[in-house]
């Protein structure tokens, strides 16, 4: 069981680097498009990781299902909304940034 | 473990004026509103914190989400009358500055504001002294409550002081909810989507994926209510949630619901608590006094037509005006009303 | 034979369930909303007369008493107010039913006042509601609820007239009154925290003074001082009553300021009156001289005749705040009896005089008081309604106000601050000067009169000239309402406890 | 010295701040949000006084009270936000200033 439980304090400690690499990219990359990027992407990683090491420190099976259900629907919420947020930056003809 | 938690609380402590004053200071009102979005989701982390997990479900679901989406919806209504296009853009200049002079330029009384500023740090102060110099009274009610419980019905002691103790206030508040739903009908007409905003297929798809869900977990909310966090707010605040999405993805047939029927669905809850608090005192008891036995059927019953009802006056507090009525009447009087008061006679 | 308690809760319950009705059925309005107005006043009028049978009560909401429940208390000085906006709220209401009846005519082709009635009576009814749950409740935090739900529907009604200065004003009164309310709010927590109990009862009981009392107080008296619009912090009165529609105006200036005013006379004169020092009632005194001054020389001022009569809401509430010190000073309970014949002679005085100006602005088009000469041939009841009012106001003789200034005087002159007298007088004096400034327009000056071809409805007219003669006549039936206020008062020396954990 | 007291100087923070936004700020949109502002203040407060008490015991008056004072803060955010709607529609601005102009103005001409 400790095992399990340092596997897990492991797992989490590998996602955190994930999330504060995506919000040092949300505050410093230039345009909207690489932020969300960042964000999404970083996050996502990240949360897995956790989620993973909440789940294998977790001494019941339903609080396992409940982290998958919570992984699974930040997933879709997050990619639908970079979507929207991007598709709707692409509407408003923003360029995308170039190092130009 | 505690120096942890004590970090912890330091950062929150020091976080949310922090948030606050960027949320002021901040000449982009977009920039503003999502601040103070982030501003709500910290606050409820706060309640978690601080041991109040229904006020953190509301404040996650009403304070942050509800709030935040209203004033996004405002401020897109604002923008398209000043038919100004405001960007996404970092660098760009933001109209913001010059449209609305900023405080600066109204600082022609610079003593006044000073004196006043003066007062109002000074009575910070002794605020801030008499709560450190104030002994708290033990336990406030927590004990009464606590030896109370077993005549509620109900096991979650927030639901027993919301519902049962204290129902009388909840039942006002299910009317301040009901006359800001019909203060909105009575100021505006609802928002008409502009031909160009079509709605993108990625979001009418996730919206066939979660309303259902939101449904569902709506409805878990006020079940489990009566015996932990959860209650007829957070699961109305969840289907309200729904509806926004509903109307965000412009799905016909939210847009068809003919008004009869969104009046009664506003109405449901405020009606039926209010009916069951007269039918109490039918019954035998006073206003509100359930029947000892069946008080926690009572309970989900006034908290499952009240989520319905509070779901549906978030959607339309969002949809930010009313429906269209089929009449032309309506239509002139709205012609009318909006030219402003033409003709002398709205004194 | 239902008791008091039974009709306390029917004049929460009635007004709730007639306004959910009136927004469902719409087209019914005209008919639902004066049948809840008369019901409400059939349940004020039975709860006073049970009252004077059975004496002051105590009604647990939901069987559960004080720490942990709601309680009502319906003593004599909430039984007097409920009195007051029965008949103030039924006047109103028949004006209004005639108002709207009338704007709707088939001369008139579009529906804006179809829609204006349509959600009047909802937010009428919800704002009379919430008066009668503000005036019964003991609990502080149910009278929050209670005061935000009184602050929208005000807020609400102001802004249904649609013109850009009365959303202006009604915008600035909402914000007014969610920083009154917060503020409310914040001191009701700090009070919790300290005492751990809510109901204003037992809270007069235990309470000692501690700096965190100190601070609540003041934090729960800015709330309130805000909403009730003492002097220095008047300034989104006068718009805000001068543009709405006229049944509105009514209604802010006779009954909505009165629920904050009753708050403060509350926690002044009765739940903090055993720790209060004596300097600290004259800082209300002081600003209640200023309001009395400065309201009445901008009344003085004032061209239009809506903001003249909202300017005078102003002046005339400072005489109640002047009263404060007196009654702290004052051993009987005369100066208590003054101050409530002065707020019950200004909500029916003041609501008459705003809609005997509603009726002359339909007629006439315009209010602008120079232009008026002559209405008395057209208008001749609104007008007489209206100097009557007005001359009620100031204090003439057999009315409401004379007796409250007339034993205010006596209590500044018996207990040795005659300064507050002075100041009486001279208040009087100014509302005198303005009074006729309209009353010679209205009646004296004669010149042809160019009116509207609007015809007024009688119940307009009558219903205005109803309450004003009510004014007039309220120092005639002193004797009354004394005693009720005998019955069950709330002043220190003959308290009325009753119930208590 | 509990560090769940600093809360209660965290709500006085977010109180004080939101006063002086609702009475600083000029555009209305930023007013509503320092009203918002101001309450969760107050809240703050309420709930630490809830949770200050001995022995791990948690009040659940104030809990009730902050969720009706939520929903409260909600409808009167509602109503407002739809009347700036209308005040930016009928003058054309989304401020309060100038407001002496304006309706001497329209005193004058009505």
């Amino acid at each position: 069981m400790a095992f399990l439980h340092n596997l897990g304090t492991v797992c989490i400690l590998i996602g955190v680097p994930f999330f504060v690499s995506g919000t040092v990219g949300l505050l410093r990359f230039p345009d909207i498009y690489t932020r969300l990027h960042a964000l999404t992407k970083a996050d996502n990683v990240g949360l897995g990781f956790v989620v993973l090491g909440l789940a294998l420190q977790a001494e019941q099976w339903n609080t396992v299902a409940r982290l998958l259900l919570i992984w699974l629907l930040v997933l879709i919420g997050s990619s639908a909304s970079c979507h929207l947020v991007a598709r709707a930056a692409l509407r408003k003809k923003i360029q995308p940034w170039s190092r130009s | 473990m505690t120096s942890v938690m004590s970090f912890f609380d330091i950062m929150l402590v020091l976080a949310l004026p922090w948030l606050g004053w960027r949320l002021l200071a901040s000449p982009d009102l977009f920039r503003a509103v999502v601040l103070f979005i982030s501003l709500g989701l910290l606050m409820s982390l706060t309640w978690v914190r601080l041991h109040a997990p229904d006020v953190a479900l509301a404040e996650a679901a009403i304070g942050a989400g509800l709030t935040g989406a209203l004033f996004l919806s405002a401020l897109r209504r604002l923008e398209r009358m000043q038919d100004s296009e405001r960007r996404l853009d970092y660098a760009e200049k933001r109209e913001e500055e010059r449209q609305a002079p900023p405080a600066r330029r109204r600082r022609s009384k610079p003593i006044a504001y000073g004196l006043a500023l003066l007062l109002l740090v000074f009575f910070l102060v002794l605020l801030g002294w008499s709560l450190v110099k104030t002994s708290v009274s033990p336990g406030g009610l927590g004990p009464a409550v606590t030896g109370q419980m077993g005549q509620t019905g109900v096991q979650s002691q927030v639901t027993a002081v919301l519902l049962n103790f204290r129902g009388y206030d909840t039942l006002l508040e299910v009317m301040v909810l009901f006359l800001a739903a019909l203060g909105s009908w009575s100021l505006t007409r609802i928002r008409q989507p502009l031909p160009e905003e079509v709605a993108a297929p990625v979001l009418a798809s996730l919206v066939r994926l979660l309303v259902p869900l939101m449904i569902i977990v709506a409805g878990y909310l006020v079940w489990i209510g009566s015996s932990r966090a959860g209650g007829a707010f957070q699961g109305g605040a969840v289907l309200g949630a729904a509806g926004v999405l509903l109307l965000l993805a412009d799905v016909t047939v939210v847009r068809q619901i003919p008004s009869a029927l969104l009046r009664w669905a506003l109405v449901l809850g405020p009606l039926l608590f209010l009916l069951s608090a007269i039918a109490c005192m039918w019954i035998g008891g006073n206003l509100l006094e359930y029947p000892r036995q069946s008080a926690g059927a009572w309970i989900l019953l006034i908290e499952s037509a009240t989520a319905v009802s509070i779901g549906v006056t978030l959607a339309a507090l969002y949809a930010g005006g009313r429906p269209l009525e089929p009449s032309a009447l309506e239509e002139a009087g709205e012609v009318a009303s909006e030219s402003g008061g033409d003709e002398g006679e709205g004194e | 034979m239902p008791d008091t308690a039974f009709w306390a809760v029917c004049l929460v319950v009635v007004p709730l369930f007639f306004a959910i009705i009136c927004f469902v059925r719409s087209a019914l309005v005209s008919i639902l909303g004066p049948l809840a107005a008369w019901l409400n006043a059939i349940a004020a009028l039975g709860m006073t007369v049970s009252f004077v049978h059975s004496g002051p009560v105590r009604y647990a909401i939901g069987g559960w008493q004080v720490p942990l429940g709601i309680n009502f208390r319906i003593d004599g000085l909430s039984v007097l107010l409920i009195a007051m906006t029965a008949v103030t709220g039924l006047s109103v209401s028949m004006y209004a039913s005639g108002y709207f009846s009338l704007r709707i005519g088939p001369a008139r082709e579009q529906g804006r006042h179809q829609h204006q009635r349509a959600y009047f009576w909802p937010l009428w009814l919800l704002l009379w509601a919430a008066l009668h749950g503000l005036f019964l409740s003991a609990d502080l935090f149910n009278i929050y609820v209670t005061l935000e739900i009184t602050g929208l529907s005000a807020v609400l009604l102001t802004s249904l007239s649609g013109k850009a200065a009365a959303r202006l004003a009604a915008m600035r009164y909402l914000l007014v009154s969610l920083l009154g309310s917060c503020s409310y709010l914040f001191g009701v927590a700090l009070l919790y925290r300290c005492y751990g109990i809510l109901d204003m009862a037992v809270l007069a009981r235990l309470v000692s003074p501690a700096p965190l009392m100190w601070v609540s107080l003041a934090l729960l008296t800015t709330g309130l001082v805000l909403k009730t619009a003492l002097f220095p912090l008047h300034f989104w009165l006068p718009p805000a009553h001068a543009n709405a529609l006229a049944p509105v105006s009514a209604i802010l200036s006779g009954l909505v300021v009165k629920a904050s005013l009753y708050l403060i006379l509350r926690l002044w004169g009765d739940v903090f009156a055993q720790v209060l020092p004596l300097a600290a009632y004259l800082l209300p005194g002081a600003l209640g001289c200023g309001a009395v001054l400065w309201g009445a020389v901008q009344a003085l001022l004032q061209k239009r005749l809506k903001m003249l009569i909202a300017y005078s809401t102003v002046a005339q509430l400072g005489y109640m705040f002047i009263a404060l010190p007196l009654i702290r000073l004052d051993h009987g309970s005369s100066a208590w009896e003054a101050v409530i014949f002065l707020i019950m002679s200004h909500a029916c005085a003041k609501s008459a005089m705003f809609m005997a100006a509603g009726s002359i602005f339909l007629k006439a088009g315009h209010d602008r008081i120079n232009d008026l000469d002559g209405i008395k041939e057209v208008l001749p009841v609104t007008s007489f309604a209206f100097v009557v009012a007005g001359v009620s106001l100031m204090g003439f003789p057999p009315s409401g106000a004379f007796i409250g200034k007339w034993l205010l005087l006596g209590v500044s002159l018996a207990s040795g601050q005659w300064w507050w007298g002075i100041m009486l007088v001279i208040g009087s004096l100014l509302a005198a000067g303005y009074v006729y400034r309209v009353a010679c327009h209205l009646l004296v000056f004669k010149a042809p009169f160019y009116a509207r071809r609007q015809f007024i409805p009688p119940v307009m007219e009558w219903s205005a000239l109803l309450l004003a003669v009510l004014a007039m006549l309220l120092g005639l039936f002193a004797g009354y309402p004394l005693g009720l206020l005998e019955a069950g008062s709330p002043f220190p020396g003959h308290a009325c406890l009753e119930v208590m954990p | 010295m509990n560090t769940i007291f600093l809360y209660n100087f965290s709500g006085l923070a977010l109180f004080a701040i939101g006063l002086h936004g609702l009475i600083r700020s000029s555009h209305l949109l930023r007013k509503i949000l320092a009203a918002n502002l101001m309450s969760s203040g107050v809240f703050l407060i309420m709930i630490v006084g809830a949770y200050g008490t001995d022995k791990g015991m948690i009040d659940p008056v104030p809990h009730a009270m902050v969720l009706t004072g939520i929903v409260v803060s909600v409808s009167a955010t509602a109503v407002a936000l739809a009347l700036v709607c209308l005040v930016q529609e009928t003058t054309n601005r989304v401020l309060l200033l100038q407001k002496r102009k304006k309706e001497q103005g329209r005193r004058t001409d009505a």
